[in-house]
């Protein structure tokens, strides 16, 4: 465990470095943020002011350093756009693109894991067809689309839910949750779903081929030899198989979803992270895009972690040879 | 009754005095006021000042307004004033401050509790104007000392520890005059307010307002259509057709901004323009030509839907400054032979850039442009970015012509005259936008004359004859007003403004 | 007789060494080692020219090991692989590449070491072409011919290996390795996939080349019963040495270690009568963590004190090497 | 035994001289495939869609990007009206611009395509020299290009190549380093991970013992059998191309507006759609959709296909 | 008194590349305590038999025709019954150890589940029985050892597991498919060894599948050979491997190395085993046997040629001893 702590870590500051520079040097070749932040009345002297007030008159180079010393002190910087600790900015965000992940998470697995499994055992019945057929179509329409048709459908057409943004939040320990309530709740599911659709499809085909898999394997023939129900053998012998590789997915997965969810949110005016990433490259606020880069990686990280111990705990092989990372 | 607004757009702060910026603005309006306001056609009339006089032509007398309360309970006098604008420069990390405004006070004294007394370094007649952009914050609830007095550039006394902008997402931080009161702000999520019970002016309709923002188009008019808000501002002109289909309410005004295009003039290698010697842009024919070839009607009526007015100036006649000149007509064969003058029968090929995300369609109207001018034989092809793109690749002279649009926050023609098209001098702060580099040393000297004027009646003069001597040159092509749009859920009405500002307390319940 | 190949004291150790990540995390305290495994431990052979030498043991011993670095597919970590009195480090270049082709090996599983994504003729013809042994345009030729030499029809040539039966695989490896013309061949298992009537046209195939083509054999299997019929002399590995090394039908009727012995009572005899099997008790100690002293003692109905903490050295009893400490025992020596 | 003649000489079976067919693994699993009528629609549906692209210019009425042919006085056309400029029909209508809509698919088709096979194919190249180098050498050499590929792999596509593309501007170009940036780890996994079990296997020894080059090892005798993963990886991933380039371009960093691909088109329609304009996003989504679903559908199939462990 | 009785069991898959019969007219009974060797080469239809027998053949497989009796019923004409059969009163044993314990699952739970799928017991109970087993088939601490999971034994360790597992209801049938392949010469002793004194012991009926003759005749006390999906010999393992009849058997035992002359070349049946799915017309052997002739064109019936011996030939050997 530590040795992949320690790869994780490692990989995630090479990462995280490598990113920053980036997009350091990257917001330097798109312009000056000022350009846009500033009211266009501004005089070039004001301007001039401006840009030297938030450090951008320094030599890129030199910028870097003072960005790097200060991020090692755990502090990422002021958004030019907000005047406030990036970090702050984001987690006042993070929550709602959390719970936006982890609904649309607990959806896609839900619902793609039974699938999956109901397809896998009969993959030439017409469930099975049918369910593969439907996560073709979920895994080929792009997110953005399927938002659009989404709320052209379900809050448009039929009016049954809202179109976008995020209802009613209720603090719990101090985070702001929206699926507590009602209205929150109803607010959540047409992004949730668009989050999820994508992932369902492509855990409904992994839970299939490796039902499919395991099916054909020894130990399963040798449990129904042993008299078991077939039940009992889908239950507890095929499905505690294939929860491995749909583990490992999700760890994978619950990240790119943090990810994706740029999409989403930019399409149902979800106020998450990602659609601050957007406004933040479209602001070309600097700060804010380091700071979420690292924030995602270190949320990538840590689900990666939790994911492997879920994993050590399902697959006991992977406990005793653990010395290999 | 709780009256919810989508707004296209999120404030960043709830600190009136920390990034000048439109959405900013017309949402603290509703906490925060100004010694003056504007008016839907963006005339000045008092607000928290009830009179003013110049004094001299640097010095103003601001009558302030009698028994005006704070949220906080505290009354508002002339320390609150003179706290307010020593306050400016020492907020922090502002992206876009408010010390364009305030750099010019040699002074600020109060005469009385209820008179307040403006010094300014130059004659500057739009003090009243741009006075409506500073709103006033409560010295006490800032936590200022009993005595403020002003210094220039934030050496003021007795300002205690000044808060931040942070801060201000505390409702008893962010006390103010307005007819509401902030509740509650979550980022990203909405901004509730509640009504001042004890509003000096006449009472808004509703207890509360809830202002969500919906950055995206679809999704706001979603909202609207799905009935989660009951007005939106800027729906997409495409859906407003739909939106009345579906019985909602549409109010329309011309705003303040002109969508113009700017051409390189100052150099004869400009970049992105072949087949043609030198800079045919430098030639004013060449530039009536291009403005000839654009069928603005057709663009009004096609690409924006008929929510956009053809213009023949920088402003909207009648306001401040206009001169009523007629918009330029739709001619190609003119201007075919204008360019065969100038010496290009044959055209040219050139780039156009715009942005495509900032002005109403502004990539559709460049396209639609293109198509325009390649038809006269000008090659156009459209360069379309993002606006954090644009406007620092503008800025940096990269493009020979582009579309770009200026919404004249003081209301008058100084304001596009001075930024577009007076000579680029960055010592006198003029022609900040001119990326087009054009420069006419008559021009400039009328507007300088103009902005020296306190008498509107001859500044308006000035500046309608320095705006003619542009035009007549083609140093800058006006393309259209765009026309900004509100839509309402039924028995709502609000009364369109010119500087396109959504104010939650001027939307009414129809009698 | 000079040997054509000697295998000198040679030692095989698999080293799964800690990278950057592993050795951070033990500087934080995690446990993680390096791991050795001791795959082949100090093994001395010499196979003369002509003769069939047979490796047996059981399953993860080290016979394929000490097989691979026999034909340079792995280097030694200690002592030297000789062909013909030179390792193939000491060659250079042509003569080097020269001396490999000399010792070729064919594999246990005869699917798995067919590349099935190309032609028999392709396979058996690559190497001699590209190495130039015979002129391109005679290939087809060459490869028909030793299509012909190990048993099959030429006309299959041009198919695919999974259009053929695990014998006729079998032979279509065994062509591939003559193809070079070699003098040594590697015999790793080569029969174990094999039925049993398959099985004995393959043994009888390598006989016969064998007497044609004058090959040398090292002939791998954990089936004492074949290798005792193939071989000349017998070399019996445990745990990554050999314990006992002798002519082949002396090994089997008067087998001196212990281990030898549990292997000659377990010899496939075919009987008409039931019979009760007994066995050595015990399972196979992993090569990670090889018992000490003699790596046999842990299942050795005979082990004494000594066999527990002293290595027994490969002696010579009575015309052959065993290594068991027995053999020094005034009780058995009596 | 006295009915065997010789007994060394092992029999020419007769049986083994009857013809079993001479097919390579190739020309079978053709014919495997053409047993699936959903592969065979979809493979067809690809080929319809291919062909249109590639030759658009030839085929469609308009060419959509040549300013002078169109004419905003035919902007905003539904479906099957009349053009006012040439008296032509516009069978899925127009755009604001007057645009044919049939047209700029076509042509959207051919830059959705072209980013997507551009970026696979360099994508692909990479990730297969790397890949298959870290499996045949190990040791260093594959520590160090499976760490990047790690690294790349723990970071999600979407994010890397908005940022990408945020940063360099919009071109194709740039989308298509983007997409080989975002890619090629993905085939470098894949490679290794099969040739890694490749590699084990006897016949790269046999190739050794043989004395054939690393080169010659590496892309004749390993490379060839790491490709079914590949491929399958390869449709997935180039389905997967198309509609990250598609977001891409409705996020507003993908293509320049003056080469849209498909997905650009959607975005520009996208704001059409409320208004009942549909058509104008709606035919590229159908589209789009279409090419990644006639993809995924041959993908599926030779996925089926390729999976050694489900074959019978 | 008879257990088990097979008749001309056929059981074909259905492949894309035609029909797979392989199973094709298989018979033999078997009697309570007895242990059968079933032996064939590699795809002769031994483990298909098996699987038959516990109505366990997968798609595209179908058992089409013939009778098994076992005690009694007919679990060809009555499917359903194997269901309460299956792991209670017949139990098989697989090939590959590695293979047949679910990896992760632990031992104890694949242990009780087995026992709860018949019987009402509480797990405790279920846990002692395992418990016990455990020890019967030779491990020690058996406690340990059913917390471990399958990854933790060695190869013979788990196939004796794989043992007590079918042991644990005290079947009346066993079927054991090649359980000594996978393992090495002394670990295939030990189980072996096991087997014998847990088969004598408890009076449980066997059809051990195997490839290895010699492993048969030292086990076995009846030997049925299988070739191309039928039965070709079947007789006490003394006969069978003392005087074999049919060709095939005889090259077989011919072709076991042991007992020749060192380096002598060793007796073989030439070519291949045939593709199940091209089989030769009449007699399946005709094409590699020696003796074949006009004849051997027609299929010919399992006979019973002496008493207790059946044999599918043509020319049977029928005088001559084993040649050896
Ligand atoms: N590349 C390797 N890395 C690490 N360990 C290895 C490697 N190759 C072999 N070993 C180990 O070396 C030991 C000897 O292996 P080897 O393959 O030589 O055994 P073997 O006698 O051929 O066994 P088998 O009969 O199963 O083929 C085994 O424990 C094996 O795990
Ligand atoms: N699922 C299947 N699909 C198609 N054919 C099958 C299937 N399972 C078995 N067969 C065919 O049935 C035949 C008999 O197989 P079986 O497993 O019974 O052989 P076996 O005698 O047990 O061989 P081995 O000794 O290799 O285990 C084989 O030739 C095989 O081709
Ligand atoms: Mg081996
Ligand atoms: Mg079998």
């Amino acid at each position: 465990m530590i040795v992949y702590l320690v790869r994780r870590v490692g990989q995630s500051l090479f990462a995280i470095v490598a990113m920053a520079i980036l997009v350091f040097v990257g917001v330097y070749a798109i312009g000056n943020p000022v350009d846009i932040l500033i009211n266009p009345e501004a005089s070039q002297a004001e301007i001039a002011a401006t840009t030297a007030r938030l450090g951008l008159d320094k030599p890129l180079w030199e910028q870097f350093l003072v960005f790097a010393g200060n991020a090692l002190q755990g502090d990422l910087g002021d958004s030019f756009v907000y005047g406030r600790p990036a970090v702050e900015i984001i987690l006042d965000r993070l929550p709602a693109t959390m719970e936006l992940a982890f609904f649309a998470l607990i959806l896609s697995v839900g619902i793609g894991v039974p699938l999956g499994v109901i397809a896998g055992l009969k993959p030439d019945g017409i469930a099975g067809k049918s369910i593969m057929a439907g996560s073709i179509l979920g895994f080929s329409l792009p997110n953005f689309w399927q938002g659009m048709i989404l709320i052209l459908v379900f809050a448009v057409l039929l009016g049954w839910l809202p179109a976008g943004g995020r209802g009613e939040t209720v603090d719990v320990l101090g985070i702001r949750v929206s699926f507590l309530t009602w209205d929150g709740l109803r607010h959540l599911i047409l992004p949730a779903i668009n989050l999820a659709l994508f992932k369902m499809s492509l855990i409904i085909r992994l839970a299939r081929a490796n039902t499919r898999e395991v099916m054909l394997l020894d130990y399963v023939k040798f449990a129904r030899a042993k008299g078991l129900s077939h039940r009992r053998v889908v239950m507890v012998h095929i499905l505690k198989n294939i929860m491995i590789p749909v583990v490992t997915i999700i760890g994978l997965e619950l990240g790119s979803m943090v990810a994706f969810a740029v999409v989403t949110e930019t399409v149902f005016a979800w106020p998450g992270m990602g659609k601050l990433l957007i406004d933040s490259i479209n602001l070309l606020d600097r700060p804010l895009i380091v700071a979420y880069l690292m924030m995602t990686v270190g949320i990538i990280v840590t689900i990666n972690l939790v994911v492997d111990v879920c994993y050590s705990l399902l697959d006991p092989r992977v406990r005793l040879s653990e010395a290999k990372g | 009754d709780t009256l919810t607004v989508g707004l296209k757009s999120e404030p960043t702060a709830m600190d009136p005095q920390f990034h000048n910026l439109a959405t900013n603005t017309q949402v603290l309006l509703n906490i925060f006021q100004g010694l003056t306001r504007q008016d839907a056609v963006q005339k000045i009339e008092p607000s928290l000042a009830t009179e003013w006089e110049a004094v001299d032509d640097t010095t103003w007398r601001f009558t302030l307004r009698d028994g005006v309360k704070f949220h906080n309970g505290s009354d508002f006098t002339a320390r609150d004033v003179i706290y307010t604008y020593c306050r400016v420069p020492l907020v922090q990390n502002s992206p876009s401050s408010y010390t364009i405004f305030t750099g010019g006070f040699a002074d600020v004294t109060a005469e009385d509790d209820h008179t307040v007394i403006i010094k300014t370094a130059a004659k500057n007649p739009l003090l009243p104007v741009e006075l409506s952009n500073l709103p006033i914050v409560s010295a006490d609830a800032l936590g200022a000392e009993e005595t403020v007095t002003y210094a220039p550039g934030g050496e003021c006394t007795g300002m205690g520890t000044v808060p931040q902008s942070g801060d201000f997402n505390d409702p008893k931080i962010a006390a103010g005059t307005g007819p509401y009161k902030l509740e509650e702000f979550t980022r990203g999520t909405q901004l509730t307010l509640a009504r001042n019970e004890d509003y000096w002016g006449d009472k808004p309709d509703w207890e509360s307002v809830v202002l969500r923002p919906i950055t995206s188009n679809g999704p706001r008019v979603a909202a609207l259509l799905a009935g989660d808000v009951m007005v939106i501002e800027s729906p997409p002109i495409q859906d407003v057709e739909r939106i009345e289909g579906a019985g909602f309410t549409i109010v329309d005004a011309l705003s303040n901004r002109i969508i113009y295009l700017a051409m390189r003039q100052d150099t004869d290698d400009a970049p992105s323009i072949e087949g043609a010697e030198g800079n045919p842009l430098r030639d004013a024919k060449v530039r009536e030509a291009i403005s000839l070839a654009v069928n603005r009607d057709a663009i009004a009526e096609r690409i924006m839907g008929g929510y956009a007015k053809p213009a023949g100036e920088l402003l909207p006649p009648p306001m401040f400054g206009t001169s009523g000149r007629a918009v330029d007509g739709y001619d190609p064969n003119k201007a075919k032979e204008l360019l065969a003058d100038a010496g290009y029968p044959d055209g040219f090929s050139i780039t156009l850039g715009t942005p495509n995300d900032r002005y109403i369609n502004d990539e559709q109207v460049a396209q639609a442009v293109a198509q325009m001018l390649t038809r006269i034989g000008i090659k156009t092809s459209v360069d379309a970015v993002t606006a954090s793109q644009f406007f620092s690749r503008r800025n940096n002279l990269e493009f020979p012509i582009y579309l770009a649009g200026w919404g004249a926050s003081s209301g008058e023609m100084s304001s596009p005259l001075k930024s577009l098209v007076a000579t680029y001098d960055k010592d006198a702060g003029m022609g900040v936008t001119n990326a087009g580099r054009y420069s006419n040393p008559d021009m400039d000297e009328t507007l300088k004359e103009a902005m020296a004027t306190i008498d509107d009646e001859k500044r308006a003069e000035l500046l309608a004859e320095a705006e003619t001597m542009v035009l007549d040159d083609y140093g800058i092509i006006p393309l259209h007003y765009e026309q900004t749009v509100w839509a309402l859920a039924p028995g709502l009405t609000y009364e369109p403004r010119v500087d396109q500002y959504t104010l939650a307390y001027e939307v009414k319940k129809a009698e | 007789m000079t040997p054509i190949v000697e295998i000198d004291g040679v030692s095989k150790r698999f080293v799964t060494e800690l990278d950057l990540a592993e050795s951070t995390a033990k500087l934080l305290g995690a446990r993680v080692e390096a791991q050795t495994v001791h795959a082949v431990d100090d093994v001395s052979l010499a196979i003369a020219p002509g003769e069939v030498v047979g490796l047996v043991g059981e399953s993860g011993c080290g016979k394929s090991t000490l097989g691979r670095m026999v034909v340079g597919l792995l280097n030694p970590s200690d002592g030297a692989v000789r062909y013909r009195g030179k390792t193939y480090g000491e060659l250079k270049g042509e003569a080097q590449r020269k001396a490999r082709l000399k010792v070729q090996m064919v594999f246990q599983d005869p699917m798995s070491s067919l590349n099935p994504r190309l032609r028999v003729a392709e396979l058996i013809g690559e190497a001699p072409r590209v190495h130039g042994i015979v002129p391109r345009r005679e290939v087809k030729d060459y490869v028909a011919d030793l299509l012909e030499r190990v048993g099959l029809d030429p006309t299959t040539a041009r198919r695919y290996p999974h259009q053929f039966s695990g014998g006729q695989r079998a032979r279509i490896g065994i062509a591939r390795a003559l193809g070079v013309n070699p003098e040594v061949i590697v015999c790793d298992e080569s029969v174990a996939a094999l039925d049993v009537s398959i099985q004995a046209q393959i043994l009888n195939l390598f006989m016969r080349l064998r007497a044609d083509l004058g090959l040398t054999y090292l002939f791998i299997s954990h089936d004492l019963g074949v290798v005792e019929h193939i071989s000349d002399r017998i070399a019996v590995m445990y745990l990554g040495r050999i314990v006992e090394l002798g002519e082949a039908e002396d090994v089997i009727r008067r087998p001196n270690h212990p281990y030898t012995q549990a292997l000659v009572a377990e010899i496939p005899t075919l009987g008409t009568e039931k019979r009760t099997f007994a066995a050595i008790k015990g399972e196979i100690p992993s090569p990670l963590h090889p018992p000490p002293g003699c790596h046999f003692h842990p299942r050795c109905p005979h082990a004494f004190d000594r066999c527990r903490v002293e290595r027994p050295a490969l002696k010579d009893v009575g015309g052959r090497l065993s290594a068991c400490h027995l053999n020094d025992d005034a009780r058995r020596a009596a | 035994m006295s009915d065997a003649a010789d007994p060394f000489v092992a029999g020419l079976e007769p049986e083994v001289a009857k013809p079993l067919s001479v097919q390579s693994p190739f020309a079978r699993g053709v014919r495997d495939f053409f047993e699936d009528r959903l592969a065979i629609i979809g493979l067809v549906l690809f080929v319809a869609i291919a062909a249109v692209a590639i030759a658009a210019p030839w085929i469609v009425p308009q060419n959509p990007y040549d300013l002078a042919q169109l004419d905003i006085m035919d902007g905003g056309q539904p479906p099957g009206s009349e053009s006012f400029m040439t008296g032509g029909t516009y069978w899925l209508g127009t755009d604001l611009q007057g645009r044919d809509m049939l047209s700029a698919i076509a042509y959207g088709l051919r830059i959705s395509l072209l980013v997507a096979f551009v970026s696979l194919g360099c994508a692909i190249t990479i990730g297969v020299v790397l890949g298959v180098a870290a499996a045949y050498f190990g040791g260093r050499v594959e520590s160090v290009i499976m760490r990047v590929v790690d690294l790349q792999l723990s970071f999600p596509a979407i994010l890397i190549a908005l940022i990408l593309l945020a940063l360099f501007g919009r071109g194709i170009d740039k989308v298509i380093i983007a997409l080989v940036i975002v890619q090629w780890a993905y085939y470098a996994r894949t490679v290794r991970s099969s040739a890694m079990v490749e590699r084990r296997k006897d016949y790269i020894d046999a190739a050794r013992v043989l004395g054939l080059s690393h080169r010659r090892i590496m892309f004749r005798h390993l490379l060839p059998n790491c490709l079914p993963p590949l491929i399958v990886v390869a449709t997935v991933q180039i389905a997967q191309a198309i509609a990250l380039e598609a977001t891409l371009s409705f996020l507003g960093v993908g293509v320049p507006i003056t080469e849209p691909s498909l997905g650009l088109l959607i975005a520009n329609g996208y704001d059409y759609l409320l208004s009942g304009r549909y058509w104008i996003s709606v035919f590229p989504g159908v589209a789009l959709v279409s090419t990644i679903i006639a993809i995924n559908l041959v993908g599926d199939r030779l996925r089926d296909l390729l999976n050694p462990r489900l074959q019978r | 008194m008879t257990l088990l009785t097979v008749e001309n069991l056929q059981t074909h898959f259905f492949t894309r590349d035609g029909v797979a019969k392989a199973v094709d007219g298989v018979s033999f009974t078997l009697e309570r305590g007895e242990i059968l060797g079933l032996v064939g080469e590699s795809g002769s239809g031994k483990s298909v038999t098996g699987f038959s027998i516990l109505g366990l053949v997968d798609e595209p497989g179908r058992v089409v025709g013939g009778r098994i009796v076992f005690d009694g019923t007919d679990l060809v004409a009555e499917p359903s019954a194997i269901e309460g059969l299956r792991g209670k009163r017949i139990a098989m044993i697989f090939q590959d150890p590695m293979m047949t314990l679910n990896p992760v699952l632990r031992i104890d739970t694949q242990m009780v589940e087995t026992v709860l799928a018949h019987e009402k017991v509480s797990r405790k109970a279920a846990l002692a029985r395992a418990r016990e087993t455990l020890t019967a088939v030779g491990i020690s601490s058996p406690d340990e050892r059913l917390k471990s999971y399958p990854h933790q034994f060695s190869g013979g360790m788990r196939q004796r597991v794989a043992i007590a597992i079918a042991l644990l209801h005290e079947p009346d049938l066993i079927i054991a498919d090649e359980p000594t392949t996978a393992l090495d010469v002394t670990i295939q002793a030990q189980i072996l060894s096991e087997v014998q004194r847990l088969a004598a012991d408890r009076g449980m009926s066997l059809i051990w599948i195997t490839h290895d003759l010699a492993v048969v005749s030292a086990l076995a006390d009846r030997i049925a050979v299988m070739y191309a999906g039928r039965i070709v010999e079947t007789g006490p393992t003394a006969g069978v491997i003392g005087a074999p009849h049919h060709p095939y058997t005889r090259g077989l035992i011919a072709s076991v190395p042991h007992g020749k002359r060192h380096g002598e070349p060793l007796s073989q049946i030439d070519g291949m085993t045939p593709a199940l799915t091209r089989l030769p017309e009449g007699c399946k052997f005709r094409p590699r046997c020696p003796r074949a002739d006009a004849a051997c064109t027609v299929e010919p019936p399992l006979a019973e040629l002496s008493p207790a011996r059946t044999v599918r030939c043509v020319h049977p050997h029928l005088s001559e001893k084993a040649a050896a």
